[in-house]
């Protein structure tokens, strides 16, 4: 089925997410669509998909302009879509989830779920997913969920299926199963639209790459331009994707984790045994796919986890069993992975939050009162400093674009003295300026005398940052490589295997010199 | 691609420390202190009796009869061991098997009530009479939880059962009263709930005004509005409007004579059988059925549903709707079946407590309507101690099934989550 | 560069589709609704319907001064009573409706503070009913000099509620137990335990074994607020301070300021450092203190006798003043007012019009949801949305800008 | 229907209509309490047919009301005002001593001594005790049943009557008829359900007579008498306030007898007095001997209820009117 887009066009209120877009996908083809953050892909999609109704402009199938009242039009008309946020339910089955909205049926409405059984395993064996369906969602890894969300997609017997950024939450192994998914999906002659920010897998993939900026199409690039011909493409102006920067100076060591275990609700040790150290005026990079314990390891350090055993020392006390406040008050800054849940209280103003933990210390408030007005100044300069782009002080921080949002919490971070740094994917959501920004005012941080903590799940964030590398996996410590370690080392680390072994297997390839599979 | 050939990760030992949940434990721990020391040490030196069976009834069991204080000690022994077996099983980590509580609350309960029966004036109760009582007395919470369960399974916060209950009460009994005919009685109530739930829906769905004030605010103008047509209109026109017929106890015969569950099951007013047809359909219609998953879908991530052509915001005006039948026919049992009159502000509260029962359920129709009948039993057994003669004061025994409530609130349910949306409402795009 | 602030929308665009006026529309629906009410159901209205074809007239007449009479009547009993002989007995249905509305403000913005920490506080009946009980207590049992008393009478009151609160609040920091389920329960078993006391001698007049408690002594009453003619007393100034304090302690202090964060985003709020758990108890603390407060102006202001009725509904009334006022201290202040007014009022109307009181409760609950839904109010009367003149603006500002 | 002729006014009006306006406050119970609320209403409304006076009824929602109630009367003009229950005791001494020309009354309440306020209390134990007698001499399980709405003396007094009756009566006839629910209440006077409830288990005790003072509550106990009746059993009530027979509206047929506590016409007179000029604040006190209190006839229950036990009630009840015997409940007025 061959797909077109003839001037799709998408506002909101005065906003133009998508301003006259042409694109076509044509069978047997991987589409990929690149730009930068609120470029208007996923609006794209989304109004691809029936979710939003196009300004202007048209849909055409295989030559025949079609409308869509909704995502069930789209459906029915063999195209699927797995949005960059899996809608899935997590309390369902993986059969529930599939069936939900194509549900066959017995006389008198009860489920049939069997029938639904029957074809994921079908279609589970067709391209080797391994998917269970009767497993509960929630438990299952971020890789099987995706799966879950394809079959949803070809059960319905998609002929075009949108992937909007699924490699996001994956392990480079992941990835790479997934491309060849994609390319098994092709070869079935089927449509694949494919959106990603990482450079590397869109030029391995894709047939034909369309660049949007600002909701216009840019236009075409060849799968071999280069990455930095590509990210010149999205951005509008050429980028440097690597930073210029003093190697580190690390001093005396003041951050000590020993043997640090936390355990989940349910009993499992979501972090295991982790033993690490941080010096001043250094920055450990820990990478990992999501959901291998970093999240638990930053909450265990910050007092918010409950079973946490062994020992966090920072400049010689006891973190652990200390309660949050004093743990911020012992001057740990702390930025949450998650900005708009944990970091930001959206129905505050940016004023508020840029205090949101320090308004009941001077200069902020004296005794139980507060200081509006000092609280305010605090803010104006912050806002100059950090750049934030925001209405006024007193706007509400729900009402920032997420990235504005993280400088937010940055800068709200960043302007106290600390004896140690904490940022969980510190630019996730960020465009390319800030980021670099961003990643400035880390790096001041540190040759400040700061020990640094990075958790991310970017290579290209790891490498840019991290002085070492720790990489988790499953809750444990695979090895601390020094910075600069190569792309497949870590990989394979984050895959599960020790430092030592994906060392030995990297330098045994090399030796070979044989060409390595990975990405 | 890669060749994929991973060294799995040396076998993790296994983790030292293990999450151990003291709560159940210590629940138990105390319920056992408290059962040695009033079910053994406190206990009346009596002899009980519960009778099974209506002396008159076609099949007679025999009846139960034994020491107070030999049973108090019994059951008082067997909390204490299943409390401390249930400290063992903790301390090794591992997980309590979920029919320990169940035997637990079960052999409390019996040693509750022999106690408390023993230490009454006139030992000796009908056993069959609280248990059917408690019944009669759940009927309306159990359509109320029903009714919440289907809102807020679909994401709608429903504090207004109350209203409904109030307004099928009203409308039967005025429609009932107009027509003579009970069952266009019973299909006004339904319609009454329809239409509180209608503005519940339409201003929470389609204004996305605050669910929670929607619900407390129709409360209030459906007590408001019945009250002053009931003073203004109905009471000086009783014999018109409101002298409701009443629903007749249905006889099933031959089911109806087995002991003890027969009277409860097999002889009910047609409202009570829609009770038990009603906990079933529910059940069964959320778990079992296409419109089921759709609701529940709607209700934990609408978003996901929308995105497989669910209409979210028509799914949930529907469940709401419905919801307002269901407890709008729970209303209707206060004047077509309890009695045969409205009378203002008559259901009391109820709607709120059967609020409470759809949360101590867990938001499943099965245990709302097991929460529900843990009120009515409570309540019953308050009205049967009184009449016994306790020495406890009445106004103690009136808190019980309140503070019943509580316990079971903050000792067994404690965190559990409802429907992951519910209350939020759905804006599309 | 920061982006310029929006200009402030012009005062034509805030009459045209100001909440303001929503707001008035929204009271003014209510009224219409009752006043059909009242005239449908009105005796002369329903004799004059039977001969509608007739004589028309007499109906709409009919109708017309069923619905004015009580509304001038409710008028009348809440604001200035225009037909009294003396200045006094005219601006006495003023007072009366600052007098109900004191118990209304105090329990209100205990619901309205526990609302913006993020928990539904149906409890503040039974935090009424035992902080009157308690100040009762105190008021009529102990001997003490006048400005002591009084303030032990005030402490023992907010105390009172206080611990019915924070029973709520603990179990909830505790064990995660749904408040509105628990506070529904504490106001009954609150109930209980109140009509329990009353039957005890030390509770009970001497001599009577009636369910109701000796006057409180003279030492522990509020003092009058504008003399003996009036029953306004020194509770509503109480109120007041409390809504100052509340708006204080919301906007101004550390303690709402954690408050505000466990209400609006809990994970957020811990990750700052701030313990929700201690921010349930807190909260609720306070809130059963305010509504205790409520219990106090009852027993030792209005009533000055503590019975099983102290609270009458005021506790539920509470939750519609605070929704109305939308959970801030001066919006629910004004709404305390008002539904004061209604409550004051409505005894006259009942009184002089025959009208039933309940229809108090109806326009109330109208009003609290028109209020709550601007858009249908809008529709309705076909009122441009907020914003309508700006967003043409701003796009013509940006059309300039592109150009 | 026709159209009243324009000038209809003022023709039929009784022109002995004084200038005199009597008014009732409630308690929250409000007028349909089918207890003493609604009988002094009645009362007053049989005195405003009969003399053609004005009248004004505020029914108070709950307890915040009644002082605002009360004084509202006066500010209406009413020259009589009827205050009902001990609650609006308070209220009561307040606008009487702030308004010594306007006269009031109170019923169930003797705690006031003001020249214009006329308490109106009533000795209900007396005719309860002669129920009591009734009841244990009726009934064929030897076991009969009370219960209350709520534990306040002006509904215990009913109770503890009654219960006195059937010791009299045991000790008279050296039976051994049981009383349950003497300390039994449902806590509301409106959540009839509960009452029937109540009632069964009651019955499922083997009583088969049951007085409920609970105001409308009491229906809920001639629901499940009815239906104890239709499957089989037999089983009375004993209605309590008025004669149930003629008010209940349900199950008259079982109802042996009532308990009556005439508060209608003493209202009656006390404002016809009032009307007349005569107001006085003497307290009127409804006894037996006055007829204030009462046994309601049988009814359809006369062959139901043994000769000895109807010839003794008239003994009994002379008795008690000379004050042979003696009827004490500790909730009986204190004069
Ligand atoms: N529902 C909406 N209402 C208003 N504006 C929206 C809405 N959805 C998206 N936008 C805006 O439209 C623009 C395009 O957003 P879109 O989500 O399509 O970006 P994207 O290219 O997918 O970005 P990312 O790479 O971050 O996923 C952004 O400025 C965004 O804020
Ligand atoms: N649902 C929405 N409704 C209204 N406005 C929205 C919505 N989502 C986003 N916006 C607005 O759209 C604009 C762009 O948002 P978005 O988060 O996509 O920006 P962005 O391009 O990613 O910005 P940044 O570079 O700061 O990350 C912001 O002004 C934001 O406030
Ligand atoms: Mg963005
Ligand atoms: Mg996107």
């Amino acid at each position: 089925m061959k797909l077109e887009l003839k001037g799709i066009t998408k506002r909101f209120g005065s906003l133009v997410a998508n301003d006259h877009i042409d694109l076509v996908v044509e069978p047997g083809q991987v589409h990929s669509l690149l730009g930068e953050n609120g470029a208007g892909k996923s609006t794209l999609m989304n109004v691809l998909y029936g979710l939003y109704e196009p300004t202007e402009g048209q849909i055409l199938l295989d030559g025949k302009p079609v409308t869509f009242n909704g995502p069930s039009d789209a459906m029915a008309a063999g195209i699927g879509m797995v949005h960059q946020h899996f809608m899935l339910v997590p309390v369902f089955t993986v059969a529930e989830n599939v069936a939900l909205g194509n549900e066959s049926t017995r006389l008198g409405g009860a489920l049939n779920l069997q029938t639904t059984r029957t074809r994921i395993r079908e279609i589970s064996d067709k391209y080797g997913f391994d998917v269970d369906p009767d497993a509960v969602v929630e438990d299952l890894p971020v890789g099987v969920q995706q799966r879950v969300e394809i079959i949803k997609a070809l059960i319905r017997d998609a002929e075009v299926l949108i992937l909007d950024e699924p490699t996001a939450v994956l392990t480079p192994r992941e990835t790479d199963e997934l491309l060849a998914i994609m390319r098994q999906l092709t070869s079935d002659g089927k449509g694949v639209v494919f959106i990603s920010h990482k450079l590397r897998e869109v030029k391995a993939v894709s047939d034909v790459i369309t660049v949007i900026r600002r909701g216009k199409v840019m236009g075409q690039a060849e799968p071999s331009a280069s990455t930095t011909e590509l990210a010149a493409l999205m951005v509008g102006r050429s980028v440097s994707l690597t930073l210029g920067r003093e190697a580190a100076t690390p001093g005396e060591e003041t951050f000590r984790v020993e043997n640090l275990s936390v355990l989940s609700g349910n009993g499992q040790a979501v972090v295991n045994g982790l033993s690490f150290g941080i010096a001043k005026g250094e920055i450990l990079a820990v990478a990992g796919v999501q959901g291998n314990g970093q999240t638990e390891l930053t909450e265990a350090i910050m007092g918010l986890q409950d079973h946490v055993t062994g020992s966090i020392r920072l400049d010689g006390r006891e973190l652990v069993g200390m309660k949050t406040s004093r743990i911020i008050d012992s001057g740990v800054g702390f930025v949450p992975e998650d900005r708009s849940v944990d970091g930001l209280v959206g129905t505050f103003s940016v004023a508020e939050n840029l205090v949101l933990n320090q308004y009941n210390e001077p200069p902020f408030a004296r005794g139980l009162s507060m200081k509006p007005s000092v609280v305010a100044a605090n803010a104006d300069a912050k806002i100059t400093e950090f750049d934030i782009r925001t209405q006024s002080a007193a706007a509400l921080a729900g009402t920032l674009s997420g990235g504005n949002q993280q400088k937010v919490v940055m800068a709200r971070e960043l302007s106290r003295p600390l004896s140690l740094f904490i940022a969980s994917q510190p630019t996730r959501g960020v465009d390319v300026g800030s980021i670099e920004f961003l990643h400035r005012r880390i790096i001041a941080e540190r040759d400040a005398g700061t020990p640094v903590m990075i958790v991310s799940t970017e290579l290209d964030e790891v490498l840019e940052l991290g002085d070492r590398i720790a990489v988790l996996y499953g809750g444990r410590l695979m090895g601390i490589v020094p910075g600069g370690t190569s792309r497949n080392v870590l990989g394979l680390m984050m895959a599960g295997m020790t430092a030592e072994e994906a060392l030995a297997r990297e330098a045994a390839s090399e030796e070979n010199n044989t060409e390595g599979g990975a990405l | 691609m890669s060749t994929a050939t991973t060294t799995a990760p040396a076998p993790s030992p296994a983790p030292e420390t293990v999450v151990r949940s003291w709560k159940t434990p210590i629940l138990l721990g105390v319920l056992a202190i408290l059962g040695l020391v009033f079910f053994a040490f406190l206990s009346p030196d009596t002899e009980v009796t519960f009778r099974l069976t209506d002396p008159e009834a076609a099949i007679t069991l025999p009846n139960l009869v034994f020491s107070a204080r030999a049973f108090g000690w019994a059951g008082a022994i067997a909390l204490v061991l299943l409390a401390a077996w249930s400290f063992v099983l903790v301390r090794s980590g591992r997980r309590l098997p979920l029919w320990l509580p169940i035997i637990f609350g079960v052999v409390f309960v019996s040693g509750f009530l022999a106690w408390s029966v023993g230490s009454t004036g006139n030992p000796n109760v009908a056993l069959y009479g609280l248990l059917a009582g408690s019944v009669t007395l759940a009927v309306p919470l159990v359509f109320g939880s029903l009714s919440g369960v289907l809102c807020e399974r679909s994401g709608v916060v429903n504090i207004a059962i109350e209203g409904q209950l109030l307004f099928g009460a009203f409308a039967a009994a005025v429609a009932g009263s107009l027509s003579g005919n009970a069952f266009i009685g019973l299909l006004a109530a339904a319609i009454a709930g329809v239409l509180v739930s209608l503005v519940l829906a339409v201003f929470s769905i389609k204004y996305i005004v605050n669910q929670v004030i929607v619900g407390v605010v129709l409360n209030v103008l459906v007590s408001g509005l019945t009250g002053f047509l009931f003073s203004t209109v109905l009471s000086k026109n009783a014999a018109e409007l409101n002298t409701a017929p009443r629903l007749p106890n249905i006889r099933i015969p031959f089911l109806a004579d087995i002991p003890i569950i027969g009277p409860i099951l097999f002889d009910q007013s047609l409202i009570g059988y829609l009770m038990y047809f009603a906990v079933a359909a529910v059940y069964f219609g959320l778990f079992r059925t296409r419109w089921g998953l759709r609701t529940r879908a709607v209700g934990e991530h609408p978003k996901a549903a929308d995105t497989l052509g669910v209409n979210v915001n028509r799914t949930r005006f529907t469940n709401v709707l419905l919801a307002g039948a269901v407890a709008g026919i729970g209303g209707s049992f206060f004047t077509l079946v309890s009695v045969s009159s409205f009378g203002q502000d008559m259901t009391g509260g109820q709607g709120y407590i059967a609020l409470a029962a759809l949360i101590l359920g867990r938001w499943n129709p099965l245990g709302a309507a097991a929460a529900a009948l843990l009120f009515g039993f409570a309540t019953n057994l308050q009205y049967v101690l009184g009449l016994l003669g306790t020495p406890v004061p009445s106004q103690f025994l009136s808190m019980l099934p309140y503070v019943v409530t509580i316990f079971a609130v903050a000792g067994v349910v404690g965190r559990s989550r409802g429907p992951a949306a519910s209350g939020v409402p759905y804006i599309k795009g | 560069m920061k982006p310029a602030p929006d200009a402030a929308p012009g005062v034509l665009e805030r009459i045209v589709t100001g909440s303001g006026l929503v707001s008035v529309l929204a009271v003014l629906m209510a009224l219409v609704v009752g006043g059909v009410l009242i005239a449908l159901t009105d005796e002369d209205t329903t004799a004059a319907a039977g001969y509608l074809f007739n004589r028309p007239g007499d109906f709409f007449a009919a109708a017309w001064d069923a619905a004015a009479g009580a509304y001038y009547s409710l008028f009348q009993g809440s604001i200035v009573n225009v037909e009294a002989e003396s200045f006094t007995r005219a601006i006495y249905p003023l007072t009366q409706t600052l007098t109900t509305a004191t118990p209304l403000i105090c329990a209100g913005l205990g619901v309205a503070l526990a609302f913006r920490a993020g928990l539904f506080n149906i409890g503040a009946q039974g935090q009424i009913i035992i902080g009157a009980a308690l100040a009762g207590w105190v008021g009529f049992t102990w001997q003490l000099p006048m400005a002591l008393h009084l303030l032990l009478v005030i402490v023992a009151g907010l105390l009172g509620g206080a611990i019915w609160g924070g029973i709520a609040g603990l179990l909830k920091a505790r064990t995660g137990a749904h408040e509105v389920i628990v506070t529904i329960m504490l106001n009954y078993v609150a109930i209980q335990l109140v009509a329990y006391l009353l039957t005890t001698p030390g509770f009970q007049r001497e001599g009577s074994n009636n369910p109701i408690s000796p006057q409180l002594n003279e030492s522990a009453m509020f003092p009058k607020l504008l003399g003996d003619s009036f029953r306004l007393h020194w509770g509503f100034v109480l109120a007041v301070a409390a809504t100052v304090f509340v708006w204080w302690l919301l906007n101004r202090s550390t303690v709402g300021f954690e408050l505000r964060a466990v209400g609006a985003n809990p994970d957020a709020a811990r990750n700052a450092g701030i313990s929700t758990t201690k921010g349930y108890v807190v909260v609720m603390l306070i809130a059963g203190a305010l509504s205790g407060l409520a219990g106090v102006s009852q027993v030792s202001g209005t009533e000055r006798v503590l019975t099983a009725d102290v609270a009458a509904s005021f506790g539920f009334d509470a939750i519609t003043v605070a929704l109305l006022g939308r959970s801030t201290p001066w919006g629910t202040f004004a709404a305390g007012l008002l539904f004061g007014a209604f409550r004051a009022g409505g005894v006259a109307m009942q009184t002089n019009t025959g009208t039933s009181i309940d229809i108090v409760l109806v326009v109330q609950s109208l009003i609290v949801l028109f209020i709550a839904a601007p858009p249908l109010v809008r529709s309705l009367f076909r009122i441009p949305p907020p914003g309508a003149f700006r967003t043409t603006r701003k796009s013509a500002e940006a059309a300039g800008g592109a150009a | 229907g026709a159209a009243p002729e324009e000038e209809a006014e003022g023709s039929s009006e009784a022109a002995a209509s004084s200038d005199f306006t009597g008014c009732i406050v409630s308690d929250a119970g409000g007028w349909d309490d089918r207890s003493f609320n609604q009988s002094t209403y009645e009362g007053l409304m049989a005195a405003k047919d009969a003399l053609g006076i004005e009248t004004r009824e505020v029914e108070s929602k709950d307890a915040s009301d009644y002082t605002n109630n009360v004084n509202s009367t006066v500010d209406a003009g009413c020259d009589l005002t009827v205050t009902v229950g001990f609650l609006l005791s308070d209220a009561t001494k307040d606008a009487a001593e702030a308004n010594p020309d306007t006269n009031f009354a109170i019923v169930d309440d003797n705690a006031i001594e003001l020249d214009n306020v006329k308490p109106i209390i009533y000795d209900t134990a007396q005719a309860a005790f002669l129920a009591g007698y009734v009841a244990a001499g009726t009934t064929q399980t030897g076991t009969v049943a009370t219960y209350g709405g709520m534990n306040i003396p002006t509904v215990t007094i009913f109770m503890e009557g009654f219960a006195d009756g059937i010791e009299y009566y045991n000790e008279e006839n050296g039976t051994d008829v049981k009383l349950l629910g003497s300390d039994s209440f449902v806590d509301s006077f409106d959540n009839r359900a509960a009452g029937k409830t109540l009632t069964q288990n009651f019955i499922n005790e083997g009583a088969d007579i049951i007085m409920p003072v609970a105001g409308p509550v009491g229906l809920g106990t001639m629901e499940a008498v009815v239906e104890a009746n239709d499957g089989g059993k037999d089983v009375k009530a004993v209605w309590v306030d008025s004669d149930g027979y003629e008010t209940a509206g349900i199950g008259q047929e079982y109802i042996l007898t009532s308990v009556m506590k005439l508060m209608g016409d003493a209202v009656e007179n006390i404002v016809t007095e009032s009307a007349e000029g005569n107001f006085s604040a003497e307290p009127y006190v409804g006894t037996l001997e006055n007829g204030g209190v009462d046994l309601a006839p049988f009814h359809d229950q006369e062959g139901n209820v043994p000769e000895e036990v109807k010839t003794a009630i008239e003994d009994l009840k002379a008795k008690i009117i000379d004050g042979e015997i003696k009827v004490e409940s500790k909730s009986s007025p204190q004069q």
